[in-house]
């Protein structure tokens, strides 16, 4: 029921919002919870294993009952905070976890079976007959749990991520936060203030206070003002911090857009990571319930909200309220719901002699609330008090159990809180959080006075210890009064009393998690899920363990806590992982002749971040064997163009560059010559293969190494990691050069007339040999030219500036298409590479050694390098290894297939006689062959013989036999062509 | 014989503008890195002041102007942005085509690169002058500032085109938060 | 958790890879026996505590030997790898 | 007491009265004729197999904490045997047939739920790698099944076929993979080990090992020194130092590895899925939660908390795969200490010390491990020899290079896996 004249809400307009399909209205300002209240809506959802009807429950984030869905379509969002979700005009809201509608909801049975639903009766059940937990229990399980329900389809709204750095972090924007970013501020330190709610101001909103001579709203308004006047000054409202992590690093969600109609352009929530050099935690406290008897119907509520939504939004909650407590925030509540003109039906105070003032109602003391009734929302109470018993009837009751300090911040590093006796709640540990204050109800200062001093003493430490200077600072009076209460966390009683009232656990629960020996705070969490809702225990995880230290005749220090963690609030997955929808999960690398391979309608595939080509048809349509099998023959007999760029490549300079490569690589490149290249094998310091690649020596001190594709980035770090942290003496340098240059391969017999064609001074066999190096132009530019092959033809790379790769791979295309041949791809250099029996990271795929691949001699006996002492020991040099073969098939079915497995002969596929495996396989239209390279235990000594290969996952098997792994010229002249 | 076709990095990508921010590609005429070898890097350092008229940068922070500019990579190392450059007692390696090199402009620079760069962009820490080896999304870049809401970010040539959408895609957004 | 690169200062975790023990170091001789290299490759003091170890800082390249403690993430203090105590 | 529909039927209408203690809680005796360090699920299972199998009840298993504490209550819960290397082959495949009977065995639903787990790959290098995998698992006596890209569209529709960075070209299907309640597995372990005799002391931590002449005498510990016949360490996360106590310095580092749980959600997610192009895996809990995690912060740690980096990379990972999670909002997240050891497989062996045994180096791999760890260590400590499943796992395979077990073939070096 909305109240004349009250909060902080423009009434002057309305907004229409509809929820399960009904039209409502409110006003700007409101939340759908306030709204809801206003319009006299209860019932706004149904509890997780009961179905127990629920009304809204507090005004914050914490909220454990009234979980909506907002929105439909892609933009469905579960599980919504009533209590956080602005009022906008079209806003569509439902309710969730009933079915068929919220009134008649057929899973209610469940609270009827309650007794056969205690805590952790799964465990002792659903085992008989063993099949149907799989198909009849659990299904039945799952379908019944869980609360709201994605849509099933992509989120493609906008979403963001940013950084942002500052001297100070306020989380919290009440009187105690207020005056630490003001203190802070006006001497001059960088200040981010983080409030959660869509305003500042934190309780100051949701209480009737006065700060020095104006009201507690005014103050905030001012201080806004001057905080919003300093450059140094950021507030951020609707943000949450969410974590606190290392080195003053935080996360915090804001909700940039969450409350708009239409965010245009604008994000609807970014996920923010604030380092700052100090923070102070002005997160307030939480209202604590109580546990009695049918606790938790729509209509019984925490008190704090109560006057939150008085004083903040002008309404009432119920019509005739009753007001539960144990302290005076209990009478504040009745005193001020009665000032307002509600009617108060009786006020019930746990303690004995207490007195009202000024009252105009009737006062229970050393009372307390033993049951409730009202089947979808409160309406009556049962009472005992000093007095006797007696029934009340009322539609709504608010209920103060005390606060709980917001610790939770100060617990995401470690940090264990504290008991406080006194107030009988946890407090901060000293130093939680390196850099972290917490003050006011945070850290158990609950008088507004209090905060207020609390929060300019915090904010003048921060900015002396960011070595700033404070004048005086003034700090205006608010109200002093000590708060007085005395613990209360359940009414005894048979009926079931609600601890958490998301997950659905009660005080039985947990005293039977205690008589079941559960008794370990942790474990009494896990066996009843207490604390485990959406929630994460907030309202309810020191009310169950001061039940668990009754139930187990401990005190509640001893007993413990469980452990708080981020996040403070859930975060939508969309807004951590904002940017990465579709492509934005990590860089695309674009060759430079990416959009003249797509013009030719190439398939493109993934190799490390690059795009390269499978393969280039020839016309539309054409089947990629088909055209595999054509550019291999092109390259064999004619010319073929290939980009290879991607490789990486590393330019290695300085005197001592011949001795830093001697050590990197297996072999020796010092005694390489100027002009010439050379094959290097590079192993790990643990003795297996890293990389292989081919390092040309341009000139004295001057190395240019290429890499795999896959591991250029590895092998780059691997380098510095070798000359930093090894061998620091050498004189070296190192630096990628993979991006300056477009490299592209020219392969075939008719591969120097093409480059004759091209360059600018032709070349020829004597002055270009195999493995030749050097400078040349193309066109005028300066290129470099390699004679290597990994196709085992007559072949070179010529590379160019990069902005110039696009036109010299164009016209290298024209000209060997003028020559019969023409572009290549993946696919054919695959086929042509196993034709020669060169390995790629297929073969050394990390797991192999020098060894394995036959390279055992390429370890220089002459000097030391990575990997070498590893590479010797006994295990990496047993004969028995599987070891690289080439593999041909020969049975009746003639295919092989990768990642299939040998086996002797006549032996039975089984792991018991596994001899190897097959790691590439490819159609060889030279030898009319299937062709795979593949490792077999003792492989080189068995060539010749034939193994059989089963693939079970294709349903293949045949007899092979095991060859040489160079199966094409094997006598390596057509490379000197 | 053909003719040779420059193409720059961002060719066909830029220049873009969303609110107060605008994305220009810069093409320096040579990029040239220049890394300390060790032993005699005072008469390399001397050699690259005769060359260019510009000191090895500070940790941290480039020197020099439109022209020409050299700014601070990494320990001992720098590039050389403007003019090719070849001394001794240094390796000097060509990079001039191997960088995207971008200039973002604006009121809204700064707040655009926050959604990106992990490193502490305020005044202070990041000032006219300055310059940084960091990220841009999951990009390393160089990033250096060369006006009060003006700086340059070079990143790996094949990535322009990542580099362009995210970069605008937090213009975007940096534009409709007004 | 924000590291320390002794070129470029304080920088956000996600700029650095780890490398685990600084004991990376101590490569033993060519010729030292088995034992020698089983500690260097694979044994490990494994502290719950202070611990020097490797970060490689990607954007700058350099190797840093950071003091950090595994039971706090402390960062007490980085130097070059290059010039760090061996 | 035995736990059945029935019995909870019953005591449903007397008010759940008659529930009893789920295991004792004893004061450690003097002297045990086995020790074991560690209560967490190894430690656990190994006890409740020493007693099953081999009959052997003068044991004591000594918790520092509570029982269960450790990852085995909080790990993201996935059993598989979908190995490719010998050694981790024959293990996982016997764990996995433990797995199968578990409920009935221990009389405690540990909701083993056989969901299926489809390990995606996105190139052809990476298919026939998966092949191997496969084909090694059907070898083993395993299920497998090679999914191509229409097959995986028809088991998991709502992944972004269309425009994800890595595109999807199939999947290695493992049927019998899955998931079980964590909590429920090392609850039913103490329970069965307690019922067979075995005590569980919590809140007990060793403190030293006592060795005379090369031979275990017994432990110091936060409750008073206790002799023992045979040691058993099984302290994952804490290896090193409870290594030490012994003067033993072990391959392992101790890193951080993250997870992540959404709130409750109606079905969404029926299998287990991992993404093959980045680290990050998921699956749908009983309770509706969506929980994930990926990779390991990638540093060493004994925090149990992890930073953001990882977190926003593994949470990346979902929305380029799955941007149908967008929504669901992420309610907690945690850390685990992994006991890394240079291969990424465990070990399993005695020690240079009589009397002394070492279980360790599960990496993050351990929950789907705890029934055959168990089962292969009590053999182990009871007969002094290793049990065919586990012969593999020796400690000094590092040393010598024999019978390494880089699954992932990233190396057999620290900090690599």
């Amino acid at each position: 029921m909305r109240l004349e004249g009250r909060g902080l809400i423009d009434r002057t307009r309305e907004v229409a919002f509809t929820f399960d399909g009904r039209r409502y209205s409110g006003h700007p300002g409101d939340t759908l919870a306030s709204a809801l209240l206003a319009n006299d809506v209860r019932l706004v959802a149904r509890s997780f294993k009961y179905h127990r009807p629920r009304g809204v429950f507090g005004a914050g984030s914490e909220e454990p009952n009234a979980l909506v869905t907002v929105g439909r379509g892609a933009a469905q969002t579960p599980n919504t905070r009533a209590t956080v979700q602005e009022l906008f005009e079209g806003l569509e809201v439902v309710s969730q976890n009933r079915w068929p509608t919220l009134e008649r909801d057929v899973m209610s049975v469940n609270d009827l079976a309650g007794p056969f639903l205690s805590a952790g009766f799964y465990y002792k059940t659903f085992m008989w007959p063993q099949a149907f937990w799989e198909k009849l229990y659990e299904p039945i399980i799952r379908r019944a749990a869980g609360l709201g329900a994605l849509s099933g389809e992509p989120d493609t709204a906008h979403y963001d991520k940013a950084f942002a750095h500052c001297d100070l972090l306020v989380v919290g924007s009440g009187p105690a936060g207020l005056m630490a970013a003001l203190v802070a501020a006006r001497a001059g330190a960088d200040v981010i203030l983080a409030e959660e709610d869509s305003r500042l101001g934190g309780r100051l909103l949701a209480e009737d206070e006065r700060i020095g001579a104006k009201s507690g709203v005014g103050w905030v308004e001012d201080v806004r003002g001057e905080l919003g006047n300093f450059p140094n000054v950021r507030i951020m409202t609707r943000t949450t911090v969410t974590g606190a992590y290392d080195q003053g690093t935080y996360g915090a969600l804001e909700r940039v857009a969450l409350h708009l109609a239409d965010p245009g352009d604008a994000p609807l929530e970014t996920f923010w990571r604030i380092v700052a050099k100090r923070c102070v935690l002005a997160a307030g406290a939480l209202e604590r319930p109580i546990a009695f008897a049918d606790n938790d119907r729509p209509g019984i509520m925490s008190a704090a909200a109560v006057r939150a939504y008085l004083h903040r939004w002008g309404v009432a909650p119920g019509k005739l309220v009753t007001v539960f407590g144990n302290n005076d925030d209990a009478h504040r509540t009745a005193r001020d719901l009665a000032a307002a003109g509600v009617k108060i039906a009786g006020l019930i105070d746990s303690r004995r002699d207490v007195s009202v003032a000024d009252g105009d109602f009737p006062v229970f003391s050393g009372g307390e609330v033993t049951g409730t009734a009202g089947r979808r929302g409160l309406r009556e109470i049962k009472i005992r008090h000093s007095g006797g018993e007696r029934s009340i009837w009322t539609d709504c009751l608010a209920v103060s159990g005390g606060w709980n300090p917001t610790v939770h911040l100060t617990c995401h590093m470690n940090g264990r809180p504290v008991w406080d006796d006194g107030l009988a709640a946890f407090i901060p540990a000293e130093g939680a959080v390196p850099g972290m204050t917490p003050v006011g109800a945070a850290r158990g200062v609950f008088s507004t006075a209090g905060c207020l001093e609390d929060g300019a003493r915090a904010g003048q430490a921060a900015a002396e210890a960011l070595g700033l200077a404070v004048s005086a600072v003034d700090i205006p009076g608010g109200d002093d009064t000590p708060f007085a209460f005395e613990p209360k966390w359940r009414v005894p009683g048979r009926r079931r009393a609600w601890l958490d009232f998301q997950n659905d656990v009660t005080v039985k629960d947990v005293e039977l998690a205690a008589k079941e020996n559960f008794r370990s705070v942790e474990h009494m969490k896990r066996y009843t899920t207490q604390g485990m809702a959406p929630d994460q225990g907030k309202n309810s995880n020191i009310g169950a363990l001061a039940v668990l230290a009754d139930a187990t005749g401990r005190a509640i220090p001893e007993t413990g806590t469980t452990t708080y963690r981020p996040p403070f609030v859930p975060v939508s997955l969309s807004a951590m992982g904002a940017g990465a929808r579709g492509k934005g999960f990590a860089p695309e690398r674009f060759t430079t002749s990416h959009s003249a391979t797509v013009a030719r309608g190439a398939p493109m595939i993934e190799a490390g971040l690059w795009y390269r080509p499978s393969y280039f048809p020839a016309i539309e349509g054409e089947f990629w064997r088909e055209a595999c099998d054509r550019e291999v023959a092109m390259v064999r007999n004619h010319v073929g163009i290939c980009d290879v760029s991607t490789l990486g490549k590393v330019d290695i300079q300085g005197p001592d560059a011949g001795a830093f490569l001697d050590f990197v690589y297996t072999n020796m490149f010092s005694t390489l010559k100027v002009g010439r290249v050379r094959y290097g094998l590079m192993l790990r310091e643990d003795g297996h293969v890293m990389d292989d690649g081919t390092t040309a020596r341009l000139g004295d001190a001057h190395f240019v190494m290429t890499t795999t594709t896959a591991a250029a980035g590895q092998v780059m770090q691997h380098l510095e990691f070798v000359h930093q942290c090894l061998r620091p003496d050498l004189r070296v340098r190192i630096m990628s050069v993979t991006e300056q240059w477009a490299q592209f391969a020219v392969a075939g017999p008719k591969a120097r007339d093409l480059l004759n064609d091209v360059l600018d001074t032709p070349i020829d066999g004597e002055s270009w040999p195999f493995m030749a190096c050097g400078a040349v132009t193309v066109a005028g530019v300066p290129g470099r030219l390699f004679r290597i092959s990994f196709s085992g033809e007559h072949a070179y790379e010529v590379a160019v500036p990069a902005r110039y790769g696009d036109t010299l791979f164009r016209h290298l295309l024209s000209l060997a298409e003028s020559m019969g041949g023409g572009p290549y791809g993946m696919e054919a250099l695959n086929v042509l590479r196993i034709e020669k029996g060169f390995i790629t990271h297929s073969e050394i795929h990390g797991r192999v050694t020098a060894f394995d691949i036959g390279m055992e001699r390429m370890i220089s006996a002459k000097k030391d390098c990575i990997g070498k002492s590893a590479a010797a020991r006994p295990g990496l040099v047993d004969p028995d290894r599987e070891r690289l073969v080439g593999l041909k098939p020969v049975g009746s079915v003639r295919q092989i297939t990768a990642g299939a497995h040998l086996f002797n002969k006549d032996d039975p596929a089984t792991r018991a006689h596994d001899q190897g495996y097959i790691t590439s396989v490819g159609w060889s239209p030279t030898l009319e062959s299937y062709l795979g390279l593949g490792f077999l235990r003792r492989g080189p000594e068995r060539v010749g013989e034939v193994v059989r290969m089963v693939d079970h996952l294709r349903d293949v098997e045949t007899l092979c036999e095991v060859c040489d792994p160079v199966f094409f010229d094997p006598e390596g002249g057509r490379v000197r062509g | 014989m053909v003719d040779l076709v420059a193409k720059s990095p961002c060719d066909g990508l830029l220049p873009v503008s969303h609110g107060a921010a605008m994305l220009d590609e810069v093409l320096p005429e040579a990029i040239t890195s220049v890394a300390l070898l060790g032993g005699s890097d005072a008469d390399a350092t001397k050699a690259l002041a005769d060359a260019l008229g510009l000191g090895f940068p500070a940790t941290n922070r480039f020197e020099g102007s439109d022209g020409v500019k050299i700014v601070s990579i990494g320990p001992g190392k720098a590039f050389v942005l403007g003019r090719p450059v070849a001394i001794d007692g240094a390796a000097c390696t060509d990079q001039s085509d191997a960088w995207a090199v971008m200039a973002l402009e604006g009121g809204d620079a700064r707040a655009v690169l926050a959604r990106l760069c992990p490193a502490d962009l305020r005044d202070g820490e990041f000032d006219v002058g300055h310059a940084a080896q960091t990220l841009l999304g999951h990009m390393t870049c160089t990033m250096i500032r060369t006006g009060a809401e003006r700086y340059e970010i070079l990143v790996f040539r094949s990535m322009a085109q990542t580099a362009v959408h995210e970069l605008e895609r937090a213009m975007r957004s940096v534009a409709a938060l007004g | 958790m924000r590291l320390d690169c002794p070129h470029c200062g304080k920088r956000d975790r996600r700029e650095f890879t780890y490398r685990g023990d600084a004991l990376a170091l101590l490569r033993p001789d060519p010729g030292a026996e088995a034992a020698a290299w089983d500690d260097y490759l694979h044994n490990r003091d494994n502290p719950a505590g202070l611990t020097r170890e490797l970060w490689y800082h990607d954007p700058c390249g350099t190797w840093a030997v950071v003091e950090r403690d595994t039971l706090t993430h402390h960062v007490a203090g980085s130097q070059a790898a290059a010039e760090a105590d061996r | 007491m035995r736990y059945s529909g029935l019995r909870v039927l019953a005591e449903g209408l007397r008010g759940n009265k008659g529930w009893g203690p789920a295991w004792r809680d004893p004061e450690p005796k003097a002297s045990y004729d086995i020790v074991i360090i560690g209560g967490g699920g190894h430690g656990l299972s190994t006890a409740y197999y020493l007693a099953k199998q081999h009959g052997l009840t003068n044991i004591a298993v000594l918790e520092k904490g509570y029982l269960g504490g450790g990852n085995v209550g909080r790990n993201t819960t996935i059993v598989r045997a979908n190995y490719g290397l010998p050694g981790n082959s024959e293990f996982y495949s016997h764990s996995l047939k433990l797995w199968e009977g578990l409920e009935q065995d221990l009389n405690y639903n540990v909701m083993h739920s056989q969901r299926g787990i489809i390990n995606l790959f996105h190139s052809d290098g990476a298919r026939d790698a998966a092949a191997r995998r496969g084909n090694a698992m059907i070898n083993q006596g395993d299920d497998a099944i090679l999914l191509d890209r229409n097959g995986v569209r028809d088991l998991l529709p709502y992944l972004d076929f269309d425009n994800i960075r890595f595109p999807i070209y199939g999947g290695l299907y493992h049927p019998r993979g899955g998931t079980a309640r964590h909590d429920a597995v090392a609850w039913g372990y103490a329970r069965g080990a307690d019922s067979r005799g075995v005590d569980l002391i919590q809140n007990c931590e060793v403190t030293g090992i006592d060795i005379e002449n090369g031979q275990v005498t017994g432990v110091q510990t936060s409750r008073g020194p206790i002799r023992a016949k045979k040691v058993a360490m099984v302290v994952a996360g804490r290896s090193g130092q409870v290594a030490a106590l012994a003067g033993m310095r072990l391959p392992i580092e101790s890193h951080v590895l993250q997870a992540f749980v959404t709130e409750g959600l109606k079905p969404v997610l029926d299998n287990v899925i991992t993404f093959g192009a980045g680290h990050f895996y998921i699956s749908q809990s009983d309770k509706g939660g969506l929980v994930f995690g990926g990779d390991l912060d990638l540093y060493a740690s004994y925090a149990a908390r992890g930073n953001l980096p990882t977190a926003e990379h593994v949470v990346e990972a979902a929305i380029t795969l799955m941007p149908m999670v967008g929504k669901a909002r992420m309610l907690r997240s945690w850390g685990g200490i992994m006991d890394m050891s240079p291969d990424g497989s465990p070990i399993i062996d005695k020690t240079h010390i009589d009397g002394l045994y070492l279980n360790c180096g599960w990496c993050y791999g351990g929950f789907k491990a705890v029934p055959g760890s168990g089962f292969a260590y009590a053999h182990l400590i009871a007969q002094d020899r290793p049990h065919e499943s586990a012969a593999r796992y020796r400690l000094d395979r590092f040393r010598t290079g024999a019978g390494l077990m880089d699954e992932e073939a990233t190396g057999s070096q620290h900090n690599l896996h």
